[in-house]
């Protein structure tokens, strides 16, 4: 009979953010990255593209998401690449914890250091793109959903691809079609929630999803949100799993 | 050599349906044909291996 | 006092086992077996797979057949278990550079389920890195941080010790320290599975061996 | 017979493929949605916050622009009657297809145990290549004769549709072509989780070859709807278009699936996590389709159309048989690239360099 364990998943997992918050705080200059390599990429548009402020509301939107989801891309390489060089992802895989739940706090540790900050810089760079005003709210909600999602499917990626030596440039192809979801949907969002004409949808529902974009009659942006929920609902369950396989494989 | 250029280049209808049906039997022909060339190339290298090994 | 009467259920056992590496295999039909308190060295020559033995072990990688048995029951049936009774110490020592030795140590008796079985501090004093304890290990030398990763092992009641070359790095202190841990696991009827070069003086113990690799003709190779 | 057969696997798997069925019956139907005939009866009606704004019911002959006022509201509509739809024959069959191929899965799951035993008794890799080996000449007859009847039918006999003059013809390459290119998925998907679950060679070997073939799949489906649009929309590329965008992140899919697989080294670890990247792209498909059509939605004010006209009975029929055409192309062109594949991987085996020496 082997002795009352007095540390279950839930000890292990715990465990685990704190030590890569403290490691993210211990390295304090890092956490910073994620967040200028975002502001750059905001403030590339409005030069590339028009200043005209007509303009940049109209894309407003997207440019903060594709930055986003750019900034999530870059800061996924640090999620298991240096617990890989020094062996301790192999002694996570060895612990008879399951390692879904040790995988799970690590993404939730990397989102905490790396898609949280992006939240707090949002608006302020939303503001300098003439984003309009209604669309402020409904820009937080996407971002709040959305950057978890980034993070859950990105670590599938680099799950994959953290064994291979130029790991790198294979990850974006991997991932980038698998964020596209999250990026049209947050997009749509916000547009729908800041122009002003009515949302029109198709009227027949022809299939499940054709009434959730019914939907959208209640309130413009709802559909969106309400799918792009469902997709964080999905990665949260599902993404620590085929994580913690593809690790498995990638240091087999 | 006229008729060549008019079916594919001549912008009606049809030139349209002859591109794609080109293009496709292009692209089928490829995915069929390139396999086995590789099935051929990876018996020869056996082969070559195994005689090689024999002497 | 060693304890003579050799307990006789097999606790490890492997059955035929073949392992390939990217298409070239490093050994086949590889059997051995270990009972409580018996200490197992894998003997060849570099890129032999001995390694990749010990990887198998862990379940870190699957071999291309062959079984392990736990206690008789087949592994994949009984991994919970196997897996909280076993420790892995490989050639990069899975300890965090960035974190200091108490962190260290503090992550790995949450990693396992069982209780910890010596304190930390205790096993601190023990490796003799009472004075380098909250410093990070960047500073700490290779045998300090070798030290540190070898501290894992008293940290928890685990039957079977898998090392992989433990005593590099370790000076003339540490190697007594780590030879004398050998004694007193075998002596609790523990198991320690060894791949290594260098003899082990490990007084009162029988050592098994057993030969991967071209190195030596009757080791188990494939044709 | 039925002792072997395990019906908690049976309902459990049937159970989970109807679920799917569900999810992905939308876009299973023909990806070119279903646009209107010239000259039928239809209402028109639009969604909108302020309630359904619509007309009765009247006769559609060319695109045209419809006004609706809605309080003081105006709104505009756009309704384009392109290319002919497909009829209830054209979807019953589809459907039909949908619940045979996963009745099937369904049924072999339930066997999934004699069948696995047996798989690894018969030595699979060799089994397979000498049966196939057996049916591949069928299958390639088979195929060119599908395909010359349905192009020859379609090209010279189906009636040419009112608007779109000959153009429509693409239809015939373009829809199996775009169906195709899901169903590969599906098949890729199945293999790779039956590899990741009972680590069967052939199953690695099949989900690892189909991702090329799917590939020049998409490939065609794409160009073929890109020259087809360049007739009736004017632009070879339409952003807004919901299928040719969803069709193009599939084939980004593809490429990374490939990608994947070509960049490690060893074939398992390769094989496994091409299947993890697999399955984790077939959950997240669903939300590709549902979040371009909202796009679409969004930027077209998409024009919805009450009730739908069949597609004239002789435009329809070669259609069908290039479903079944292309299905044996794609059997076909999938056993070959294995058979190439199991050569590499047994090469070391003696039946190999038998095969070898013979050739």
């Amino acid at each position: 009979m082997t002795p009352k364990t007095n540390k279950n998943g839930l000890t292990a997992f715990l465990a685990i953010i704190r030590r890569d918050l403290l490691l993210a705080y211990r390295y304090r200059a890092e956490v910073i990255n994620p967040i200028l390599y975002f502001i750059i990429i905001v403030s590339l548009y409005p030069l590339a593209i028009s200043p005209d402020p007509k303009v940049l509301t109209k894309i407003a939107p997207g440019i903060i998401w594709v930055a986003a989801l750019l900034a999530s891309l870059l800061s996924l390489d640090n999620l298991f690449r240096s617990d890989y060089e020094d062996g301790t992802l192999e002694q996570m895989l060895m612990s008879p914890h399951p390692t879904g739940i040790l995988v799970l706090a690590k993404i939730v540790a990397h989102w905490i250091t790396t898609g949280l900050p992006l939240l707090l810089v949002a608006p302020v760079l939303a503001y300098t793109l003439h984003l309009d005003p209604k669309a402020y709210s409904v820009l937080m909600i996407t971002l709040i959903i959305g950057t978890p999602i980034l993070s859950f499917v990105g670590a599938i990626g680099i799950a994959l691809t953290v064994g291979l030596r130029r790991g790198g440039m294979l990850l974006s192809i991997l991932v980038l079609p698998l964020f596209l979801p999250i990026l049209v949907l947050s997009s749509v969002a916000i547009q729908l929630a800041a122009s002003p004409r009515p949302a029109i949808a198709p009227i027949i529902p022809g299939a499940w999803f054709d009434s959730v974009v019914y939907l959208t009659t209640q309130a413009p942006y709802s559909a969106a949100i309400y799918t792009l929920s469902a997709l964080l609902i999905l990665a949260i369950t599902l993404a620590p799993l085929a994580t913690a396989a593809a690790l498995r494989i990638s240091l087999r | 050599m006229n008729t060549l250029t008019e079916i594919f280049f001549s912008g009606s209808h049809w030139t349209y349906v002859w591109w794609a049906y080109a293009i496709t039997f292009i692209i089928v022909a490829a995915s069929i044909i390139i396999p086995t060339v590789r099935r051929k190339k990876t018996l020869a290298q056996i082969k070559r291996k195994i005689e090689k090994g024999q002497q | 006092m060693p304890n003579n009467q050799k307990s006789t259920q097999i606790i490890l056992q492997a059955r035929n086992l073949t392992y390939e590496r990217n298409d070239n295999e490093l050994f086949c039909d590889l059997n051995f077996s270990l009972r409580a308190g018996e200490m197992l060295q894998v003997k060849g020559a570099n890129g032999s797979g001995k390694t990749s033995l010990l990887r198998l072990l862990c379940q870190l990688s699957l071999p291309e057949e062959g079984t392990f048995f736990w206690y008789g029951e087949e592994l994949k049936h009984v991994i919970h278990q196997y897996l909280r009774e076993v420790i892995y110490i490989g050639h990069n020592q899975g300890v965090k550079n960035e974190l200091t030795v108490r962190e260290n140590l503090n992550i790995f008796n949450a990693l396992s389920e069982q209780p910890t079985k010596t304190p930390i501090s205790q096993v601190i004093e023990i490796f003799g890195l009472a004075e380098h304890e909250d410093s990070i290990l960047h500073r700490l030398s290779a045998g300090q941080k070798r030290r540190v990763a070898l501290a894992r092992l008293l940290l928890h009641e685990k039957k079977l010790w898998i090392l992989d070359e433990p005593q590099t790095a370790l000076d003339r202190i540490g190697l007594s320290l780590l030879e004398n841990l050998y004694q007193q696991h075998i002596h609790q009827g523990g198991m320690i599975i060894i791949a290594t070069h260098q003899p082990i003086n490990a007084v009162g113990i029988n050592i098994k061996s057993l030969l991967i690799g071209e190195s030596d003709p009757q080791a188990a190779v494939c044709e | 017979m039925f002792s072997s057969f395990n019906f908690k696997y049976f309902i459990i798997s049937a159970a989970i493929l109807l679920l799917l069925a569900l999810v992905y019956a939308p876009h299973s139907q023909p990806l070119y949605g279903d646009p209107l005939k010239t000259g039928t009866q239809t209402k028109v009606g639009v969604q909108t916050e302020y309630g359904l704004i619509g007309t009765d019911k009247f006769r559609i002959y060319k695109s045209q622009k419809l006004e609706f006022k809605y309080k003081n509201m105006v709104v505009t509509e756009k309704i384009n009657t392109t290319a002919p739809t497909t009829g209830s024959l054209f979807l019953l069959t589809n459907w039909l297809y949908q619940l045979f191929f996963f009745l099937i899965t369904a049924i072999a799951i339930g066997y999934s145990k004699p069948i696995s035993n047996f798989i690894k008794k018969t030595g699979s890799l060799k089994y397979t290549y000498n049966l196939s080996g057996k049916f591949i000449p069928w299958i390639a007859i088979l195929a060119l004769l599908l395909a010359t009847i349905g192009i020859v039918d379609g090209l010279a006999f189906a009636p040419t549709d009112a608007k779109q003059k000959d153009s429509f013809r693409i239809i015939y390459i373009h829809v199996p072509a775009a169906m195709l290119c899901i169903q590969a998925y599906i098949v890729m998907s199945i293999a790779s989780a039956i590899a990741l679950i009972w680590r069967i060679k052939i199953a690695e070997i099949v989900a690892m070859s189909i991702a090329p073939l799917g590939a020049a799949i998409t490939a065609i489906a794409l160009i073929t709807g890109s020259l087809w649009g360049a007739r009736t929309w004017g632009t070879w590329w339409e952003w807004k278009d919901p299928r040719m965008v969803s069709v193009l992140i599939l084939f980004f899919i593809y490429l990374g699936i490939m990608g994947l697989n070509s960049a490690i080294e060893d074939k398992r670890t390769a094989a496994s996590a091409t299947g993890i990247f697999t399955l984790s792209a077939f959950v997240i498909i669903p939300f590709i389709y549902v979040s371009v059509k909202m796009f679409n939605s969004l930027h077209q004010g998409s024009t919805q159309v009450i009730g739908s006209s069949d597609m004239h009975p002789d435009m329809a029929r070669p259609l069908i048989v290039m479903f079944f055409a292309t299905m044996l192309y794609f059997t076909f062109a999938l056993l070959i690239r294995i058979r190439g594949e199991i050569l590499i991987r047994d090469r070391k085996t003696q039946w190999v360099k038998d095969i070898a020496l013979r050739s």
